[in-house]
């Protein structure tokens, strides 16, 4: 049951990827996107990552693409008519193909590698441990002790971030450019 | 759930391949925006993956590195949507428009 | 008891005045051009430093134009002194290497240890045997007597000390050639007597003509020097040494001791050969000599009659056990020097300028001492040399006189009835030329003579060689006595009103006299064999036993001609002279009506034999011209086409990747992405695929 | 301070001095760097002296620590260690006779600029005496790339009119050689764990023929385009073409016996094993150089190309005898750069002096300048001989003793070599004839004035040497003696151990 629940989502996944990048309006490759953030959420639930699948749809779902919406809102995008329709002009130039051969090759190698070189392990495995993998103790005491340097690091970056957004968004005021 | 890893990874692939065509092909920032973080979520998939299989080899002893690699490539995501997206409310602003081909500031 | 080596330190003087001489009289040179104001301020450089500098316009007579020596009159004495020493101890040394009572031993000074090449050292040291005895006689001897007349023919050259610096080093360099135990020291004189053999063609450079033969001389004589340099390497290779005298000595020994060395020895002994025939003008190599005339007469009289040209003979004489040590290439050796007395001799038999047929005339002579080094007749090419540098000089000299009483005229049909204006010059002159085409019982006679009949005994086929040299030694006669008769004789055909032919001054005519002496009184080196015993015939036979016996022993010594032969031969020869000599004259003595008769009738004949059967045209054209477009197709094609071409095609490549890559960068991220993807895809595939 | 560090630093110290000096004192900026050059030459012509020809050992060796090197897990000490052998001492000592002699030539042609171009000068003369007293790999790559630098500004600063093309051509093709040499450089510190060339030469032994052909290549490229060989040659013409007079001098009188010393140095004393295997084809570079730059010399109307082939010529010789691996050859060799450094760099003084008079160098232009520069006719005409190899001058030794050398192990590729004796002689003897021979025509050629009292006497330490050396080569000979053994010595024992090996060729992967 779970296997079928974990094909039928990645489906879903892919199918909303495909619409992402092929939907002419930006408000569909949102709507899409949402779609495939909350698959792969439901897949994570499914290999044993509770808090990762709740960080997934908090994070990603929650902020991330409300701040996309936003954009588009702001921006005025959204109203491109016909809504919904395939944006098949994209694949009448010449970058189509070269961007099919990069990225069938990239999905091709990456493919590759996972059937023949990720170890297969067996079916009877012994069960995840109850609270999953990413039981919130344990990943609490790991990032505040083993990768503290990087979560300090990441804080900075975080910092860096609201202060260059700050420094990009804001209204120039006189002075040309 | 008993699928092998492997498919996993398969599907990591394919979302990324999808968002990489998606990247190169798209000509709205914001789209490519989208493509970048379908990518991104591909990598979180298989840094999942690839913890689930850890565990799964180690008799249920949980690998805690890639959770916390995906924390950390969300956070990187938010943090690359929020420039990004400032990037185009800039842009917006100075050339009324969000479409990749009218600027090549990058050019020579 | 033999002197130690240590006695004989004077010895390397003989060498060594005319060296010192030599630098005097540079220095005399160069003090005379700065007592010229040649260079005086770099201010005032026109028309200020060359007294003589602004009526060059290709004129022939600069020593004529009368250039006070000043300063550099010095150089004369000193020269002439320097020489004089220089023979008297060369003379002296000889009486002590006779009062030996062993006649194999040779006096040794201490050696000059040159080079160390590490695995040998090459140390030079100055010996006088009984070969270089007759050689250093001669050179000293004869190079006296040519600078004593140097001294008048050169009066007024504004180079006047430069030439004696020039003669006195290639005297010096002639006796390093002749004194030196060892081959490297012969090499250095051999390219030192080439060098101022360049010089001195070159003497009077301005004229253009004169420096192109000098330079025309030096590469003819380089590419025999390239043979030679060769040659020297494969005996180096064959017997570890290069001391001539161990050299010599260890033929025979190696070829008993390993056969398999007999085709080495071939090789090393054509290569040596080919260096001889540069230096010595054989054919194929001779065509420098009739232009190195271009130079003054002295010099042709020194250099490429008497002593230079003959260091080829000199060569393979010294060596002689190692071209003795293979009867082909001593045959060879025969008819090349066969074929070069033919051909020149018929070449100067159509000359107008007396001094070509005296070139041509040497390098027939040349050609006899060779045909006579085939036969194995060593001593009878030394014979022959020395009697030639007796009479060439003597006529060199005597063309000098001519060439100055008639104010640098050299063409024999501008000529005529000078024996009424040079008397002395006349005299001695027809002693050279009876010497030159073998009358009877002069010098000439009995080397000539030797030859042909060393080249009969040999019989098989130097029969047909015997036959060869016979006509050459009609042909002598006969363009020798044209030569006399068109010069003294018949209708005086020069403008008298111009200018008076006049004797020349004593101190020219004196070295003439001694010459003609030489030049009657040779023959009494080596009297035939068929001459009673107390005249002491084949005198040099005997005197140079000592070197020679090593190759005639390797290559068997002829039967001796029965007598009735010899005597026969003698006549044959006598008979051939006499009746050319008398045809050529009265043909000759009314005037050139018979040349010009020649030209008439058969343009292309005359034509042929006046260039020499054409062989300069055919380097021209053969090796010249290619060597020069060689040149060019490397200078221009290989080196700028091809591989400047690949170089700068490099660079191009280089610029015009960066220009198409330049477009790459189309600051479309999207393209960017592209390259990373296709690059990140090709990286993992590779990295798979090497798992 | 040790005469060797202060050989190497004193010409730095005076280009400092130089730099301080206003702009427009060019008596003091001159004065400054002729009185350091002289002290230099003096200090180096001390130290060839003082050195001892019997001892192969490295003499009046400097070793001061200098940095360490990371190198697969451990680190290289680095030092500032200089020594002279007889492998170097004739060179340093020719380098150090150069420089003065180069200085007093420039108060002819460099009247622009002065103050930069006496600094290059002192720095280049730092970076010579260092390539050929360097004793450690990395000092020695440092002062080679050194001497690069400055040679860059002679020719493009002061250069001719293609001075920008010669230039980009000249440093491509030398940086192109170097980074391979650098590669080799890092391989061979990374192999061994030194950079000590002495000690880096005993224990090259152990690297096995495989790695050792690899580095001998990578070294020698680099070599072969500084000689120049060859097929690496097209620079050479037009770098000398541009320069002026003094940086030929430079060039040709050291620059490119820094490729012939590299050879010896490290492609033969380092990789024997390997030389062995390309001697050769070494041999047949050689050869084909001394037949080719004298056909390419003989095409040439412009007298300095003319000379700038034939150092491709010449050098052909010193390639040749290097390789034969006997002691004439190798001797040989030695004696000929030297000489190849004063024959060439007194040819290019004198044409650079002509030219400085005319203002042009072909050959048609000219003509009989022998009547009115007779001392600049007998100084030319020495060059020439001495060029040739005219027995009793310097040239003949170095020949004779390559060819001889040479002979015993390839008589073939010799015997075409001879031909370069033949060859030699035509375009030189071509060259003077239409310089000083022949009528005087041109006005402008009939006013020239003669050498002065500064050109003579800058002329005449190198026409001493041509004498001296063509006369008693030994005293130069028998310093160089105990190194071309023991030199020799481990070429014959690499010989011996592949001879050995031959069988089978290990794999040394």
């Amino acid at each position: 049951m779970a296997n079928l629940i974990f094909y039928v989502m990645a489906l879903v996944a892919v199918v909303a990827a495909l619409g992402v990048v092929s939907a002419r309006n930006p408000m569909m490759s949102i709507l899409a996107l949402l779609t495939s953030f909350f698959a792969l959420a439901t897949i994570y639930l499914l290999a044993g990552f509770q808090t990762l699948a709740a960080v997934q749809i908090l994070v990603y779902a929650g902020a991330i693409l409300v701040l996309f919406l936003f954009v588009i809102m702001l921006l005025n995008l959204a109203d491109v008519k016909p809504l919904a329709r395939i944006d098949l002009v994209l694949f009448h130039e010449r970058k189509a193909i070269w961007t099919m051969l990069v990225a069938g090759s990239l999905l091709g190698i990456g493919a590759f590698v996972a059937l023949q070189a990720v170890p297969v392990v067996a079916a009877s495995a012994p069960a995840l441990p109850d609270q999953g993998i990413d039981g919130l103790q344990a990943l609490a005491d790991a990032m505040f002790s083993r990768y503290l340097l990087p979560f300090e690091a990441v804080s900075v970056l975080l910092l860096a971030t609201a202060v260059a957004v700050l420094v990009l968004a804001k209204r120039k005021r006189g002075g040309a450019r | 759930m008993s699928v092998p890893p492997s498919h996993l990874f398969v599907v990591a692939a394919l979302l990324f391949s999808i968002g990489a065509a998606g990247f190169f092909l798209r000509r709205n920032v914001i789209v490519v925006l989208m493509c970048i973080e379908l990518m991104l979520n591909a990598a979180n998939l298989s840094f999942l993956a690839a913890s689930r299989m850890h565990t799964l080899a180690h008799g249920g002893q949980p690998d805690l590195q890639g959770p916390i690699f995906a924390l950390f490539v969300i956070v990187i995501a938010a943090v690359e949507a929020a420039v990004g997206l400032a990037l185009v409310i800039a842009l917006y602003r100075n050339k009324q428009t969000v479409s990749l081909d009218e600027v090549a500031e990058l050019k020579d | 008891m033999p002197p130690t080596q240590a006695d004989l330190v004077w010895m390397w003087w003989i060498p060594l005045l005319p060296l010192i001489g030599s630098a005097v009289c540079g220095i005399l040179h160069l003090l005379t051009l700065r007592s010229r104001g040649a260079w005086a301020h770099k201010a005032g450089g026109h028309g200020h430093g060359h007294d003589h500098g602004h009526d060059d316009a290709g004129h022939a007579d600069h020593d004529h134009a009368s250039v006070e020596a000043g300063i550099g009159a010095l150089a004369y004495p000193v020269a002439v002194l320097a020489m004089a020493v220089s023979f008297v101890l060369a003379l002296a040394a000889v009486v002590q290497l006779g009062s030996l009572s062993d006649i194999a031993v040779s006096i040794e000074g201490p050696a000059w240890q040159w080079i160390d090449t590490g695995v040998f050292p090459i140390d030079i040291s100055i010996v006088i045997d009984r070969l270089s005895a007759v050689m250093v006689l001669i050179v000293t001897g004869v190079g006296l007597l040519i600078h004593v007349y140097a001294g008048g023919y050169m009066k007024g050259d504004p180079g006047f000390a430069k030439f004696f610096a020039y003669l006195n080093l290639f005297v010096f360099a002639m006796l390093m050639l002749v004194l030196s135990s060892n081959l490297v020291g012969l090499f250095v004189g051999w390219e030192g007597v080439g060098l101022c053999s360049y010089l001195l063609i070159g003497f009077w450079y301005e004229k253009g003509w004169p420096a192109e033969a000098g330079q025309k001389a030096f590469v003819m004589n380089r590419i025999g020097d390239a043979c030679f340099l060769v040659g020297s390497f494969l005996l180096v290779h064959l017997f570890g040494t290069l001391d001539l005298s161990d050299i010599a000595g260890s033929v025979a020994g190696k070829l008993s001791s390993d056969p398999g060395a007999q085709f080495e020895l071939l090789i090393a002994g054509l290569c040596l050969f080919g260096g001889a025939c540069g230096k010595s003008a054989q054919f194929p190599l001779f065509t420098w000599l009739p232009d190195a005339m271009a130079g003054p007469t002295p010099v042709s009289a020194l250099i490429h009659a008497a002593t230079m040209v003959t260091a080829g003979v000199y060569l393979l004489v010294r060596l002689n056990p190692l071209f003795a040590a293979n009867p082909t290439l001593m045959f060879v050796i025969a008819c090349v020097g066969a074929l070069t007395a033919f051909i020149a001799g018929t070449t100067a038999l159509v000359q107008r300028d007396i001094k070509k047929v005296l070139a041509y005339s040497t390098v027939s002579q040349l050609g006899y001492m060779f045909l006579a080094l085939g036969t194995g007749a060593f001593a009878s090419a030394i014979f022959h040399l020395a009697t030639h540098a007796f009479f060439k000089a003597l006529l060199f000299l005597g063309a000098g006189s001519v060439i100055h009483g008639m104010h640098h005229e050299q063409d024999m049909h501008k000529m005529g009835n000078l024996r009424r204006y040079m008397p002395q010059t006349f005299l001695t002159f027809v002693v050279g030329a009876a010497a030159l085409s073998g009358l009877p019982l002069m010098s000439g006679f009995f080397s000539k003579d030797e030859i042909l009949a060393h080249t009969f005994a040999r019989g098989g086929g130097y029969y047909a060689l015997w036959l060869i040299g016979i006509v050459t030694a009609a042909l002598t006669a006969f363009y020798t006595w044209r030569m006399v008769a068109l010069t003294f004789f018949g209708p005086e055909r020069f403008d008298k009103a111009k200018f008076q032919p006049h004797e020349s001054s004593s101190l020219m005519t004196l070295p003439l006299l001694v010459l003609a002496a030489l030049a009657i009184l040779g023959g009494a080196l080596s009297f035939p064999a068929v001459f009673p015993a107390f005249l002491q015939p084949e005198y040099m036979h005997d005197w140079l036993r000592p070197v020679t016996e090593p190759g005639v022993e390797l290559l068997g010594a002829a039967h001796p001609l029965p007598h009735s032969t010899e005597w026969i031969l003698l006549a044959l020869g006598a008979l051939v002279a006499l009746v050319f000599a008398h045809t050529a004259f009265h043909r000759f003595k009314h005037g050139p009506q018979t040349d010009l008769a020649t030209f008439e009738r058969s343009p292309l004949r005359a034509r042929f034999l006046s260039e020499a059967w054409g062989i300069d045209a055919l380097y021209t054209r053969f090796v010249v011209g290619p060597v020069r477009v060689l040149g060019l197709v490397v200078a221009a094609l290989i080196d700028g086409t091809l591989i400047d071409g690949f170089v700068n095609g490099a660079a191009q490549a280089a610029l015009s990747g960066g220009m198409r890559l330049r477009r790459m960068t189309s600051g479309s991220i999207a393209t960017y992405g592209l390259w990373m993807g296709a690059v990140t895809a090709l990286i993992a595939i590779l990295l798979v695929w090497n798992r | 301070m040790d005469s060797l560090t202060l050989l190497v630093f004193l010409p730095l110290l005076g280009a400092l001095v130089v730099a301080l000096t206003p702009r427009d004192a060019i008596a003091l900026q001159r004065g400054i760097t002729f009185t350091t050059l002289l002290a230099v030459c003096l200090l180096g012509l001390k130290a060839c002296v003082g050195f001892d020809g019997s001892s192969a050992a490295c003499q009046q060796v400097v070793d001061i620590p200098w940095f360490a090197l990371p190198a697969g897990g451990s680190t290289v000490p680095v030092h500032f260690k200089l020594g002279l052998d007889g492998l170097s001492v004739l060179m340093v000592g020719l380098t150090a006779l150069l420089g003065p002699i180069v200085m007093l030539s420039t108060w002819g042609h460099i009247t622009t600029r002065v103050k930069e171009y006496t600094i290059w000068l002192l720095v280049m003369q730092s970076g010579m005496l260092g390539v050929f007293l360097a004793l450690d790999i990395v000092l020695f790559y440092v002062f080679w790339e050194l001497t690069l630098i400055p040679l860059y500004f002679m020719v493009g600063i002061w250069g001719g009119e293609r001075r920008l093309y010669a230039t980009i051509k000249f440093f491509l093709y030398t940086m192109a050689g170097s980074l391979v040499m650098l590669v080799g450089v890092i391989l061979l510190i990374y192999l061994l764990k030194t950079a000590d060339i002495q000690a880096l030469t005993e224990g090259a032994d152990r690297l096995g023929l495989t790695r050792q052909t690899w580095l001998f290549w990578a070294f020698a490229l680099a070599f072969l385009i500084k000689v120049p060989s060859l097929p690496f040659h097209t620079w050479l013409p037009d770098a000398h073409t541009e320069a002026p007079t003094s940086g030929s001098v430079i060039l040709a009188g050291v620059l490119l016996k820094m490729g012939t010393y590299g050879l010896l140095r490290f492609c033969i004393a380092m990789f024997p094993a390997a030389a062995i295997g390309a001697a050769p084809l070494m041999m047949a570079l050689g050869m084909l150089g001394i037949v080719y730059g004298a056909l390419l010399a003989m095409a040439q109307y412009d007298l300095k190309r003319l000379v700038a082939c034939s150092s491709v010529s010449h050098l052909g010789y010193v390639l040749l005898g290097m390789f034969a691996f006997t002691q004439a050859g190798v001797r040989g060799s030695v004696l000929q750069m030297v000489n190849h450094g004063l024959s060439t760099g007194l040819l290019f003084l004198l044409i650079g002096m002509i030219y400085e008079r005319r203002h042009t160098r072909m050959l048609d232009q000219f003509g009989g300048l022998a009547r009115v520069m007779p001392l600049f006719a007998l100084f030319f005409t020495l060059a020439v001989l001495s060029s040739v190899g005219l027995p009793g001058l310097n040239g003949f030794v170095g020949e004779y003793l390559i060819l001889l050398g040479s002979f015993e192990p390839q008589p073939w590729i010799t015997s075409v070599a001879v031909t370069g004796v033949i060859f030699g002689a035509i375009y030189l003897l071509m060259a003077t004839r239409k310089l000083l021979y022949g009528p005087l025509e041109r006005p402008e050629n009939k006013a020239l004035s003669d050498i002065n009292l500064r050109e003579v006497g800058l002329m005449l330490p190198i026409v001493v040497l041509f004498f001296w050396i063509g006369f008693a080569p030994n005293t130069f000979l028998s310093r160089t003696d105990a190194s071309i053994d023991a030199l020799l010595a481990r070429v014959a024992k690499a010989r011996v151990t592949l001879a050995a090996e031959l069988p089978r060729e290990p794999d040394h992967r």
